[in-house]
C-alpha cells in the first residue's frame, strides 16, 4: 500500500472515531456499526477472493456459526465476557472452516464456487431444520457480554467503537499478513498456482490456512453481529448473504483491503440511500430497482470496482481511454469453464 | 570434481488412456553436465520435464534426486529438495515486479509461512538469494519493473531467474531460447556456461546450433522413446538420428 | 412403500427432473459456451411463468386466446428479449472476468425482480390449465396423476430429442460444439462467433422462459421463484459438468430422484439432501460428471 | 393495491419531514409499522396496514387524544433484516408505538428488541408461540393468534368429525412445527392418532412426491399448513392429485386465507380453523366489511382484521393512559380488563398478552370461508414459558 492510500484508510478509521461524538444519532451509530460489522465480513472474504484467488460462494455460513455460537455460548445465566467469547466464537467458525477447505480445496474455479455454496447451504439447512439453533425462528441473546465491569455492550457506543476497533484491528491484521511471506505467497497462488507448485510451495496447506483464517475472522464478524443484534437467525447463513458480501468486494475492487473496507460502505449506504422514503417517497419500495441500475452502471464503467474510480477520472480529465482491466488475477475462476 | 549423478530417471513411462506420451525412458544428469534433450514435436521431451519434476505423476519406472528416490514426492518437495524447472511458455506472476518474481521464488526455500507478522521483504535470506539470481540472470536494471511488461526475451531471463533463486541443485530447461533474438540467444547460453559448474542441467530446446553448442550430452527422443544418446559430435554423425530426424520432421 | 407407490414417486422424479433440465440446458450452454456466469438465468425462468400469466388476457382479445397460442407468443418474445438482452448487456461481459459477470447479471437479477413488481404486482397468480389437458389418470386405486403434468414430462422428452438432434446432425449443433470445447477454433473456421453468441443465449432464454412458461400451470406464480430456480440449476450444471447438455440431462433427473424421495426417505432433512448430493458428487469428480470438450 | 393517491402520498412525506422537527411530533403519537411491502407476503403487509388505518380514520384520525401518524418500514420478511429495521424505527424514526409483523423470525426480533427497548409492541400477525411466551412483557401484545392456537382448533375439529387416522403435512419452519404441535395436542386428545409426518423444505413447492406418500397411507383425513403461494399450490396439486375426493383436506386457515381466488374450484370443500370467517353475518363484521371495501375497493380478510384490532387495542391503552404509551403497567391493566368488539366476535386479552377468542371451524364454498362451527369458544393459549402473571 503505497502513502496516499495508508493516509486515506487512516482518515476513515479517524473519521470513523469520529463519528458518534459530532454528529452521529442513534440510529446513525447503529447503522455504522451495522456496516463496520460487515466489513469485517467483506475483509474476510477479500483475504480468499482478492488475496488468494478463491472465490467462496459460502462465507456467510462462518459468519453465521460465529453468531450462533456467540448466542449459544453465552447461555442464559448472566452476562459472559467478551474476552472469551469472542475468541470461542471465532474457533468455532474456524473448525467448520478447517472440514469445508479441507474438502473443497480439492476442486478448482467454479467447482470451488459451488462446492463452497454447497456446504453453506447444508449448515443453512442443519440450523434451519434442527431444534439446535431455535430452528427457522432463530434464537435470542439473554444476556448481552461485558467487557470487565464497566464496557457493557448493551450500551451502543460501546458496541460501536468496539467494533470499530475490531474493524481496525482486523485491517491491521490482514495488511501485516499480506506483507508477509505468508501473504507473498498467497498472492503467488492467486496469480500462478502451477508456477508455485513447481517453485517449491505446496499449496494446499496455504490455501487452507487462508480458509481457516477467512473463516475465524468472518466468524469474528458474525459475533459480533450476535451481539449487537441479540438475535441470529438462519437467514444470517442463507447464500443472499454470501452473495451480497462477494457482491461488496466486486464493487468495492478486488485485490485491496481498502476495497472491502470501500465496497462494504458504498454496498450498505446506497442500499440505505435507495430505501430512504424522504427521497423517494412510496417508490423507496422499489429500492432494489436503484441498486440493480447502480451495480450494472458499476460494471460498466468501473472494471476495477470503485477502488478504480479516481484512476478512471484521472483518465477521463486527461482525455484518454478507459483504464485496462485487471491483469492476472481471478483467471483461476476460468479454469473450470474451458 | 567427480561427474556424480545428481538426477536419475529409470524406465520413466506416461501413458494417457491407450496412448503413452513416454515409454521406458531412462536418464541421468550428472553435475557440470548441460545435457540436452531434442526431438520433434510431440516427441515427449516437456512430458519427460513434467515427469521428473513431479508436475504429473508417472505411470511406470521410478525418479532419484541426489541419491533419494523421489518417486512418490510431490512436485513442491522435489523444487524444495533441489529441483528446479522454467516453463516452455512463461509462467512468471506479471502483476508483480521483477524483484518480487525473484523474491517470491527464494521463498521457497525459506517459507516460514506461520511467521505472519514479518514483513516478506525483511527477509534477507529471500532478498539476498533473489538479488543474486536476478544478477545471475542480468535483470540488475530491470528490478523495478511489472514483470508482465518487460520484453519477451526478458522475461525467459525471469524465468531462468526464478528457476535460479530457488538454489536449486539441478536444472530442467523447457526450451529457455525460444522466441530470443541473436543476442539475447547468445547471453542465455553464456549464462549456461556460467551455471555448469556445481549444477546438473537438462535442456529441452530447437535451436539446434545452440544445442550443439552448449550440450555435453544430447538425448534424442522420438515418440516417446530415446532412440540415441551420446555427446554432440556422435549424433551429429548418427545416421539413425538423421533418419528419424529426415523422415518425421516434413 | 409399495410398488406402485414407487413407480409413482418415479414418475414424479423424473417430470421434476425434465423440467429442470430445460432451464439448466441454457444455463450451461450459456456458461460453457461464452463463459458468461450468468446468475439472471432464474429470473428468465420466472419471466416466462409471467408471461404465461400476463399475456394470457392479451393473446384472448387479440387472437382468440388459447394456452397454446399464448405459449407461442410468449416463446417468440422470448427469443427476441433473449437476442436484444445479449445485445445491450451481455455482449460486453466475455472479456471481463467472472465476478464482473456475477456482480453484472445480479444487478439484472434486482432489475428484473423491480420490474415484475411495477409491472405485474406481488400477489400470487395462477394460470390455468388448458381445458384439454386439464383431467387425471388414474394411477392407484385412490392416486391420480395430472394429465397436464405428463404432458409436460413429454413436450419436456420432445424438446430433449430436438436438442440432442439439432447437436447432433445440424450445422448450427457443430458450431456450438465447437465453441464449447475450443472457442478460437470456431473462429479460425469463419464462423461469426458474435452471431452464434447470439443465438445460443437467445436460445437458452427462450427455453429457460418456455420451462417457466409451462411450469406456470402447475407450479403457479409467485415473487421470488427465479431465485429458488437459479441455485437449483448452478447444482445441477456443476454436477453435470459445465457446458456438457448430457451432463445437464443426467444431473437434472438425478437431483429430481434425489430430491423427491429425499422427501419421502428421510421428510426431517430433505433441504440438505441435494446439497450433500453434490458435495459428495463433486468431491468424488472434481469437474462434473460428464466434462465438456 | 395501492390506492393512495399521490398527493397524500406527498402530504405523508412532507409530514414525515416536518415530523423531524421535535416541536410537532410532540403532540402526535407515532406509529412504526414494520411490515412486508415487498416480496411474497406483501399484499399480506398492505392489509394489515389498511385495517389499522381504517379503525384509526373512524376515529377521527387520533387514538386516546394523540393524533397518529405512522412510519413504514419494509421489513421484507427477512428476520435477518430485523433487527435493523427495528433500530431505524427505535433510533432513526423515534416511533412511540412498533407494529409488526407478519413473519414470525422478524416478530421474535421486534419483539426481542422490544423487550429491551420499553417499547409498545403490537402484532397483528405472526404466530410465533415465543412472543406471547418467553418472550412476553407487559409492553408486548398480539391481535393475531398463536400458532398452537390454530393447530390445536383444527385438531379439535379433525376428531370431532370423527377423523381417527390422519397425515400431516407442512413445510418445515417454524411456524409449521409449532401449528403441527398444537393440531397433535388436540387430535390425538380427541382419540385421533398421526399415522405419517411429512415435511416439504421451506419455501420449496414441489409437492408431488409428498402426495403420492399421502395415498400410500391411505389415512381418515390430511392435516396441512402452508400458506402464500405454498398454500395455492398446495391445495391445487391435491385436487389435480385426485386425493380430494378420498380423504378430506384440513388445515390451518392459512390453507384459504387470501388465496381462494387462485385456488378456484380446487379449494371447495376444504376444511380450515381460525379465528375468522367470511360472511360471520355479526353487525361488527357487517360495518368493517363494507367500510373496509369502502375505504379501499377490495373485500377485507383476516389480516386486516388483525390490523384493525391492533389500532382498536391501541385506543383502549392509550386513553387509559392519557396518551402516554410509556406507562406500560397502565396500558397493560386496561387491555387486559377490556374486551374487544372486532370483526371476529368479541375477544379478551391473556395474562401473557394474547387474544382468548373463539375459533371457527370454516369450509371453503363459492369464493368464501364459510362458518361450519365454532369449535372452541374463547381458546386461550398456554403462554408456555412467559412469566407474567
Amino acid at each position: 500500500m503505497d502513502k496516499s492510500k495508508g493516509i486515506f484508510v487512516a482518515l476513515v478509521f479517524m473519521a470513523l472515531a469520529l463519528y458518534p461524538f459530532v454528529g452521529g444519532g442513534g440510529y446513525g451509530i447503529d447503522i455504522v456499526t451495522k456496516i463496520m460489522i460487515y466489513a469485517i465480513l467483506a475483509l474476510s472474504l477479500e483475504l480468499l477472493v482478492g488475496t488468494t484467488g478463491l472465490v467462496c460462494f459460502g462465507q456467510a455460513a462462518f459468519f453465521g456459526i460465529g453468531a450462533y455460537a456467540a448466542v449459544l455460548f453465552s447461555g442464559e445465566q448472566g452476562a459472559a465476557s467478551i474476552l472469551w467469547l469472542l475468541p470461542a466464537s471465532m474457533l468455532a467458525a474456524a473448525v467448520y472452516a478447517l472440514a469445508v477447505g479441507a474438502l473443497s480445496l480439492r476442486t478448482r474455479g467454479v467447482y470451488f464456487i459451488m462446492v463452497t455454496l454447497a456446504f453453506a447451504q447444508m449448515a443453512y439447512f442443519v440450523v434451519h431444520d434442527t431444534p439446535l439453533g431455535g430452528g427457522t425462528d432463530g434464537i435470542y441473546l439473554y444476556f448481552r457480554p461485558t467487557l470487565g465491569e464497566k464496557l457493557k455492550f448493551d450500551e451502543p457506543l460501546v458496541m460501536y467503537l468496539f467494533s470499530l476497533g475490531t474493524l481496525v484491528f482486523v485491517f491491521g491484521f490482514l495488511t501485516v499478513l499480506l506483507n508477509s511471506r505468508f501473504g507473498r505467497a498467497l498472492a503467488g497462488i492467486r496469480v500462478n498456482e502451477q508456477r508455485m507448485r513447481g517453485t517449491g510451495f505446496t499449496t494446499y496447506p496455504y490455501k487452507l490456512a487462508a480458509f481457516v483464517i477467512s473463516g475465524g475472522l468472518a466468524g469474528l464478524g458474525g459475533a459480533l453481529f450476535a451481539i449487537k443484534d441479540g438475535f441470529v437467525n438462519p437467514e444470517l447463513m442463507s447464500w443472499h448473504l454470501s452473495g451480497a458480501a462477494l457482491m461488496m468486494i466486486i464493487l468495492g475492487g478486488l485485490g485491496h483491503l481498502r476495497g472491502a473496507l470501500i465496497g462494504a460502505f458504498a454496498f450498505l449506504l446506497l442500499q440505505e440511500f435507495f430505501k430512504a422514503e424522504a427521497i423517494f417517497g412510496e417508490f423507496a419500495k422499489h429500492w432494489h430497482l436503484g441498486m440493480g441500475i447502480v451495480i450494472i452502471a458499476a460494471v460498466a464503467v468501473l472494471p476495477r470496482g470503485l477502488v478504480g474510480l479516481p484512476e478512471v477520472l484521472r483518465k477521463r480529465l486527461a482525455g484518454s481511454g478507459g483504464g485496462e482491466s485487471r491483469i492476472g488475477g481471478l483467471k483461476s475462476a476460468q479454469g473450470g469453464a474451458k | 570434481m567427480a561427474n556424480d549423478v545428481l538426477l536419475r530417471g529409470k524406465d520413466i513411462t506416461r501413458r494417457w488412456g491407450g496412448l503413452v506420451a513416454v515409454n521406458k525412458v531412462s536418464i541421468e544428469l550428472e553435475r557440470n553436465c548441460v545435457h540436452a534433450v531434442i526431438g520433434t514435436n510431440g516427441a515427449g521431451k516437456s512430458t519427460l520435464i513434467n515427469l521428473l519434476s513431479g508436475e504429473i505423476p508417472l505411470s511406470d519406472g521410478s525418479v532419484e534426486l541426489l541419491g533419494k528416490d523421489v518417486t512418490g514426492w510431490t512436485q513442491p518437495k522435489r523444487a524444495r529438495a533441489g529441483l528446479g524447472r522454467s516453463y516452455q511458455r512463461n509462467t512468471i506472476f506479471p502483476s508483480f515486479s521483477v524483484f518480487e518474481n525473484c523474491r517470491l521464488a527464494a521463498q521457497a526455500k525459506h517459507q516460514k509461512g506461520w511467521a505472519w507478522w514479518e514483513r516478506a521483504d525483511r527477509c534477507s535470506v529471500s532478498t539476498d538469494s533473489a538479488r543474486d539470481a536476478a544478477h545471475r540472470a542480468g535483470l540488475d536494471k530491470l528490478m523495478d519493473r511489472t514483470a508482465g511488461m518487460i520484453s519477451h526475451g526478458q522475461k525467459r531471463q525471469l524465468e531462468i531467474a526464478m528457476c535460479l533463486a530457488t538454489d536449486p541443485k539441478v536444472l530442467l530447461l523447457d526450451e529457455p531460447l525460444a522466441g530470443m533474438g541473436a543476442e539475447e540467444t547468445e547471453r542465455m547460453l553464456a549464462m549456461l556456461d556460467e551455471l555448469r559448474p556445481d549444477h546438473a542441467i537438462l535442456l529441452v530446446e530447437h535451436d539446434m546450433d545452440a544445442v550443439f553448442r552448449v550440450a555435453n550430452q544430447i538425448t534424442v527422443m522420438v515418440n516417446g522413446t530415446v532412440i540415441a544418446r551420446g555427446d554432440p559430435d556422435f549424433i551429429r554423425n548418427s545416421p539413425e538420428v538423421r533418419v528419424a530426424y529426415l523422415g518425421e520432421g516434413h | 412403500m409399495d410398488l406402485t407407490t414407487f413407480l409413482i414417486q418415479c414418475l414424479n422424479a423424473f417430470q421434476y427432473g425434465l423440467l429442470l433440465f430445460l432451464v439448466a440446458s441454457g444455463l450451461t450452454l450459456i456458461f460453457g459456451i461464452m463463459g458468461v456466469i450468468n446468475l439472471a438465468h432464474g429470473s428468465f425462468y420466472m419471466i416466462g411463468a409471467y408471461l404465461a400469466y400476463a399475456l394470457a388476457p392479451v393473446v384472448a382479445s387479440a387472437i382468440g386466446g388459447g394456452f397454446f397460442a399464448t405459449l407461442l407468443v410468449g416463446v417468440v418474445l422470448s427469443v427476441v428479449f433473449g437476442y436484444l438482452l445479449e445485445w445491450a448487456f451481455y455482449s460486453y461481459l466475455y472479456e471481463r472476468d467472472h465476478l464482473q459477470q456475477v456482480l453484472m447479471t445480479y444487478g439484472l437479477i434486482l432489475v428484473f425482480e423491480e420490474l415484475r413488481s411495477l409491472l405485474v404486482g406481488d400477489n400470487v397468480y395462477s394460470v390455468e390449465i388448458p381445458q384439454v389437458l386439464a383431467g387425471s389418470i388414474p394411477l392407484s386405486e385412490v392416486m391420480t396423476y395430472p394429465t397436464y403434468r405428463l404432458f409436460v414430462s413429454a413436450i419436456c422428452l420432445v424438446l430433449v430429442g430436438a436438442m440432442f438432434w439439432v447437436f447432433a446432425r445440424t450445422r448450427l449443433g457443430m458450431m456450438i460444439r465447437a465453441g464449447a470445447s475450443n472457442r478460437e477454433m470456431v473462429q479460425s473456421l469463419g464462423i461469426d462467433i458474435s452471431f452464434l453468441y447470439r443465438v445460443v443465449f437467445a436460445a437458452g432464454f427462450a427455453l429457460a422462459a418456455f420451462a417457466g412458461m409451462v411450469a406456470a400451470p402447475v407450479s403457479t406464480v409467485y415473487p421470488g421463484m427465479g431465485g429458488e430456480v437459479l441455485i437449483i440449476c448452478f447444482v445441477v450444471v456443476v454436477i453435470g459438468g459445465i457446458g456438457s447438455i448430457q451432463g445437464a440431462l443426467v444431473a437434472a433427473l438425478l437431483i429430481g430422484f434425489v430430491d423427491t424421495f429425499g422427501k419421502v426417505l428421510v421428510p426431517g432433512a430433505a433441504g440438505v439432501m441435494v446439497y450433500l448430493a453434490m458435495a459428495l458428487i463433486l468431491l468424488w469428480k472434481p469437474d462434473g460428471l460428464f466434462k465438456a470438450g | 393495491m395501492n390506492r393512495l393517491n399521490p398527493y397524500k402520498l406527498a402530504a405523508l412525506a412532507a409530514s414525515l419531514l416536518l415530523a423531524a422537527a421535535p416541536a410537532y411530533s410532540a403532540e402526535k403519537l407515532k406509529v412504526g409499522m414494520m411490515l412486508p411491502f415487498t416480496g411474497t407476503y406483501a399484499k399480506l403487509g398492505a392489509t394489515i396496514k389498511n385495517g389499522f388505518k381504517l379503525y384509526v380514520q373512524q376515529q377521527g384520525g387520533s387514538l386516546g387524544g394523540r393524533e397518529i401518524e405512522y412510519v413504514e418500514v419494509d421489513s421484507e420478511a427477512n428476520p435477518a433484516k430485523a433487527v435493523d429495521n427495528v433500530n431505524k424505527l427505535i433510533l432513526q424514526h423515534n416511533v412511540d408505538v412498533l407494529l409488526g409483523s407478519v413473519h414470525s423470525g422478524v416478530a421474535l426480533a421486534m419483539a426481542k428488541r422490544a423487550k429491551e427497548s420499553g417499547k409498545l409492541l403490537i402484532v397483528p400477525n405472526a404466530g410465533a408461540d415465543g412472543v406471547t411466551g418467553p418472550l412476553c412483557a407487559p409492553n408486548i401484545f398480539r391481535t393475531s393468534f398463536s400458532n398452537w392456537q390454530t393447530g390445536y382448533a383444527i385438531g379439535k375439529a379433525m376428531a370431532e368429525d370423527g377423523h381417527k387416522r390422519a397425515v400431516a403435512v407442512t413445510w418445515k419452519y417454524g411456524s409449521g412445527e409449532e401449528q403441527l404441535k398444537g393440531f397433535k395436542e388436540a387430535f390425538e386428545k380427541g382419540g385421533g392418532k398421526v399415522i405419517e409426518e411429512l415435511f416439504v423444505p421451506f419455501p420449496n413447492v414441489e409437492f408431488q412426491a409428498v402426495l403420492t406418500q399421502v395415498a400410500a397411507a391411505k389415512p381418515d383425513a390430511v392435516y396441512s399448513f402452508f400458506a402464500g403461494a405454498g398454500a395455492v399450490k398446495f391445495v391445487k396439486d391435491y385436487a389435480a392429485a385426485g386425493l380430494k375426493g378420498s380423504f378430506p383436506l384440513y388445515g390451518t386457515g392459512f390453507l384459504t386465507d387470501g388465496t381462494l381466488e387462485a385456488q378456484g374450484a380446487d379449494a371447495q370443500g376444504v376444511k380450515t380453523a381460525l379465528h375468522y370467517a367470511d360472511q360471520l353475518g355479526t353487525p361488527t363484521d357487517n360495518a368493517f366489511r363494507a367500510a373496509y371495501s369502502k375505504a379501499y375497493g377490495d373485500q377485507p380478510d383476516v389480516y386486516a382484521v388483525q390490523g384493525y384490532d391492533a389500532a382498536q387495542l391501541l385506543k383502549v391503552g392509550l386513553t387509559a393512559t392519557g396518551g402516554d404509551p410509556k406507562k406500560s403497567a397502565e396500558f397493560a391493566a386496561a387491555v387486559r380488563k377490556a374486551t374487544f368488539d372486532s370483526p371476529r366476535g368479541p375477544f379478551t386479552i391473556s395474562k401473557s398478552h394474547n387474544p382468548i377468542q373463539d375459533m371457527y371451524l370454516r369450509e371453503v364454498k363459492g369464493d368464501v370461508n364459510k362458518v361450519v362451527r365454532v369449535v372452541v369458544k374463547a381458546l386461550e393459549d398456554p403462554g408456555r414459558g412467559c412469566s407474567m402473571k
